[in-house]
């Protein structure tokens, strides 16, 4: 039905006239579930239960997987969208469904800073600030992002979409759903949900990688205990970082804004009560209607086809890509490095952001080898450092590709 | 003087016939559809409650015959939960740095700690650090 | 004065130019109080004072009497609407008015659903996991909705002024709010305050119907004990519900989902945080604004009118016959059960949902008969049903009346 | 410097004697109304002095004057407070399903004690269970 | 760069043709901020980073601060606002700058009123009603307001520009941005700022005026202990103070609606859990995105202006002439007061709000001169009623002033 | 399925050359910009460290120069916190008003205790009773 139909039905219904006739429960059953699903939706909400499952028996991203795989089976539920707006795309005689309201969130890329603003304000960046050299480890794994740039338009996709997709390689949740959101409204549902879902499997997508290419040695290596990290540095820090950053990559000024702004509220030591709130409550509140706004947005009928496939496959080559990437930067400076400032390469691999997911499967990886070796702190700094290389990524793509 | 309103409103007003018809139409397909729902609804039920013990007794089933016992004799560090490693490595990473104040002791901790719950809100899950572990905690729940 | 008049009015005040004989205070006191005060507000302002005394001395639903009662001084408090956008409906020089942007989540039927969230994620449905054939009395007491409907019809209402008057008899506020907003958006006020004001008399309204449809015997009756409920089934139930409820009821899927999906969030044990959030904070930020807006929509021209009259009396008339629903069908299972299968049919009462108020007046009364039967829990199971059974209601007539 | 700025701009601005005009009158009047209003709070404060207290001194008085006394000697089960009915009932409710799970029992206490506080929230109210408890409920708040 | 031109360049740039040539590192650092940083950027960065620099160390109101202080250096981060919407008053190709979502809250006048539900839900009016008296010198503080007023049109203001500089003199954040956002919205940014770097510099600019202004006798008067205030007295406070404020100055029904409102949920007893998120969760959103917002606001080619230089100035002597005015009028009420009636004048400066800066700062002067000497007290009554006082004269100004 | 899929588009698809010279340099300037950014940031965080190192042993120096001491051999009350200054006026507005009912004590404090921090909340900030007390405040933070 095109849009013209539906709008001539939405009027003409609305006109307020009932015809007896119209009302029998065999009409109203037909367009009640009955008469309204699709093969599609039961594929989708099967989807959703299945993210419910691995999200309470799996522990991979509940907070996320739940309100999406909810959001999933609401917004695949069968009704017929010329009687009432109900879908996330849904208007109808001037009354916008609820929701739509919600996903204005998601479309308007309002949400995504939002969430930036509470990892800030609960993101300890000690571990980057004693670390200063791991920080390029964060800046190798977005290789990720720009190989799948290429894949997709190979793949056919045109320049907006093959950046969007490319930026599920920074394995960070809200910078794709901002940059799908300016770049490629129609892809955001299948880019989310590649992203969260590859982020719950990094403890299964890595550590095969990890092995492959290490050495036993290497694997084993124990590295230089950090620095204590001094107030006032962190305090400093957040001002700092973010105007070298936002310098160089201004299409990123909204993200890491919000980014150092949340840290530095945590840091100040004098602004707690907004810190907290701005990690707890407002951040809940942005998660659960993020997650579920994302989870409506996957209405079969946009969302089974072939585009999400070819996405769900980048996605995968892409988180592999960045790990491989961390990884073989972390040998290569070694080549520069003598005796103990040399690194584990373990620790490349949690730069690919997914925090704090990847740095502990760095730790895991590294007490398989040598169960005295805690690779975790160090895994820390080109963790966090992932997210700000993938937000500047974004904000050069923002910036240099019209959309 | 409510009343006396009501009475002459039902007296003054003259609705349509046909308009009284679509409204018994509607309130029986209303009422049905509701009976439908909720009678369906309380069919489903034992069937709910018949799954969750399948679940139950399978999970039982899975333990006993699984190689991993949860009894605690496990082969230590494995049996770890995740706040006990960061505890451990915390504990030698302030022995590295011969931390004598408290102070930096505390700073050191937060650094660990943080990552552990607060990452997972901005929709990041935690990582099992092995397989009994990470039962253990689930079932502590 | 006209719409035309108004935006004619408002436009030259707007030029900026201020004529200096314009000002003087005889004429600025003509714009306050003393010269805008009309017989009307003075009656709605004493409503709202009563309000905040029975919330504060008689502890009748304070959580929405106090918003709503100071909601209703505010919005009658007199001023000119020419000079500022104050009430729930002025915009004037392209300004909306404050009052106006809370009410936009009243009128866009955002509110709601978000209440539901709350509602669902501080809801334990376990008493109606272990006693399915109660949730049969929590379908009954829809009966009120649908006679009322009818009621409505044969004083002069329109069908859907009929279908969201109706709704009052789902002893419900947030549906009764939400099925208004789309359906009569200019009876709101009316409906919200005759459902708020009807579900806090309920242990005024229920007791002589119930004593006068039940014999001595009857209300002495004790029932079966319920079974305990596993933590599975309360995780299973929230998604088998919302699919089978929604699938019936389409027009139901944004009411259920959001009640479902808190009950989820609750229940799955991985996200205490986002649960927290959804009952906590985030509910008690949209009760504050729904209260408030709901008050501000009260204006004497537009709420003191015969219409707001007859919603009130056909809004006892469906609470009263709500009840008389529930305790006969309990009547009538029990020409089918056998011995301590049956039920005492007091219980039928809680079918009106008004949660947990209808639940405690059945205990209440259960007690005055037999101090030793306590009936609360098995009063759950149909109350907590009727939220269920008149969201499902509201679907239907959401999805069959045009509008 | 910034002084200087100022005296340029109070130099090269003529206002319209007009607008200084309006201006003034503006100023009256709202200096006029200021005062107006908080005038007229001030002498509003002892009114509501002793509006409360006349409510206290009835109350008093009511009590005193009243069949029910509060001291604790009631007909027993009358005088319960709303949660310790819920108590009660959940005893008794435990009692007949034999539970012997401390994480039962904890569940069943949550289903009871879940309706008091959280559906209020909602938009729902407590319903007393008679009116001697809520006397002394309200009063001990 | 004219708007027109910079939609034809949008629209140009949006067509997704995208031009290999357009691509080069040198083009894309020209577009960074190596490209777009500006002088006057730089300057208001550090004026951000001051802000930063002294609610850190100085503790001057460092929940406002850092929320601007970091808002005016996001703001002025220098980009190319053809490439991406970023400021607070950037649409690109139909896309909205996330700033101006934010800055949404200010601009349309929501969050002030929230600002003030929140202060109504913490404040204790007992001082107030124990000192009914005292009320006036709260009333006489503003004078400085309307003095700042004509001040303002001396130096070549326009009416609504003038009122709206003048409420700087209320010495009350919330309420000069709700009159600037509707009378002078360009001038915001500079308005909110005077505003709350004064009323962070109170313990600077207070304790000469009061000394130059009162003898030593009278500086060391001590004043009647206040009596105790009833729970109901507290209730009553709310809503009968609403109806005579609001009843003279139907202008402020909107945020003395709401500051009555919060301080009703506080003392009723009975909602005590929406009391907690208004002034809780709901008031720390508000303020960490209002103050952002209001520094996000200060980019520099708007700001940098002689209009920003002037009122600061007119900012200063309003704060300076609201104190003499409430000390003076102190003395004035002792010609008609006997005994230990009379007051200490140094309360008077309490008068012009800076909750609870001001009354502070009376309590340090007064136990200058005698330790014992505890003024704090008698200060929270004209503290609290300079905020009624200032809200009453933004309701006149907002009636009067056609805008 | 899914990897016949994938080759089938990549065959299908005949990207045009010129998109994908686009996409590598896309691909070069941001890989370049994302080092460039890392790289520069981890050079100025050996500065950072510096600024607050510098800042500390000012703040020693100065501490060490100063005339006021923070021993808390003052004179007195002035070396008073905030809270213990509202203790004292507390208590002596207590003492005068001759309070016996613990209720009303209750509530003059909160009387004096609120402002402190919730107005801050709304914008507004402490006023330091003195710069030793306020020296002290910060520091015990
Ligand atoms: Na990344
Ligand atoms: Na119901
Ligand atoms: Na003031």
């Amino acid at each position: 039905m095109t849009l013209a139909t539906r709008l001539l039905t939405a009027l003409t219904a609305n006109s307020g006239e009932l015809n007896i006739n119209d009302i029998s429960f065999a009409s109203y059953l037909g367009d009640s579930g009955f008469g309204q699903l699709e093969y599609g939706n039961l594929i989708m909400i099967v989807m959703g239960i299945v993210m419910i499952y691995l999200a309470i028996k799996k522990d991979y991203e509940p907070l996320l997987l739940i309100p999406i795989g909810f959001g999933i089976i609401a917004g695949n539920m069968p009704y017929n969208p010329d009687l009432i707006p109900i879908g996330y795309l849904d208007t109808l005689g001037g009354q916008q469904s609820v929701f739509k309201m919600f996903y204005f969130g998601v479309s308007s890329g309002l949400f995504p800073p939002l969430i930036f603003l509470g990892i800030g304000a609960m993101t300890d960046f000690s571990a980057l600030l004693s670390n200063p050299k791991l920080l390029l480890l964060g800046a190798a794994a977005q290789i990720g992002i720009f190989i799948t740039l290429l894949g997709s338009l190979l793949l056919g996709f045109n320049i907006q979409e093959a950046a969007a997709i490319g930026i599920i390689g920074g394995a960070d949740g809200p910078t794709a759903i901002f940059v799908a959101s300016q770049m490629a409204p129609h892809l955001l549902g299948a880019i989310a949900i590649a992203a969260y879902s590859y982020m719950g499997l990094v403890p299964v997508i890595q550590p095969p990688i990890m092995r492959l290419l290490t050495t036993d040695e290497e694997r084993r290596r124990k590295m230089k205990p950090t620095r204590h990290v001094s107030t006032t540095e962190k305090i400093l820090f957040p001002v700092i970082a973010f105007f070298i950053t936002a310098f160089i990559a201004p299409g990123a000024i909204t993200l890491l804004g919000m980014l150092f702004f949340g840290n530095l509220l945590k840091e100040s030591g004098v602004t707690k009560r907004l810190a907290d709130s701005a990690q707890g409550s407002l951040n809940n509140i942005v998660v659960i209607l993020l997650g579920f706004s994302v989870g409506t947005s996957t209405q079969a009928r946009y969302f089974l086809t072939t585009d999400s496939i070819k996405i769900f496959v980048l996605g995968a080559l892409s988180f592999a890509i960045a790990t491989a990437g961390g990884l073989l930067f972390a040998k290569f400076m070694n080549l520069f490095l003598k005796g103990d400032n040399k690194l584990n390469p373990l620790v490349g691999a949690a730069g690919v952001s997914a925090v704090p997911d990847a740095a502990r499967v760095v730790e895991v990886e590294g007490r398989k080898y040598d169960k005295s070796n805690h690779l975790l702190m160090h895994a820390m700094a080109p963790n966090v450092a992932g997210v700000i290389g993938s937000a500047i990524a974004a904000g050069v793509l923002l910036s240099m590709v019209p959309h | 003087m409510a009343v006396a309103t009501l009475l002459q409103a039902v007296m003054s007003a003259t609705p349509d016939q046909q308009l009284i018809n679509i409204g018994i139409r509607l309130s029986l397909i209303g009422m049905g559809t509701v009976f439908m729902g909720l009678v369906i609804l309380s069919l489903s039920l034992p069937l709910i409650k018949r799954m969750a013990e399948g679940r139950k007794k399978t999970a039982v089933k899975e333990e006993k015959s699984g190689t991993e016992t949860e009894t605690g004799t496990g082969t230590g560090t494995e049996e770890l939960t995740g706040p006990e490693i960061v505890a451990i490595t915390t504990a030698i990473h302030a022995h590295f740095l011969k931390v004598n104040q408290m102070e930096d002791m505390k700073l050191t901790w937060e650094m660990y700690e943080r990552p552990y719950s607060p990452w997972r809100q901005a929709g990041r899950s935690k990582v099992f650090i092995d397989r009994a572990a990470f039962r253990q905690r689930n079932r502590s729940r």
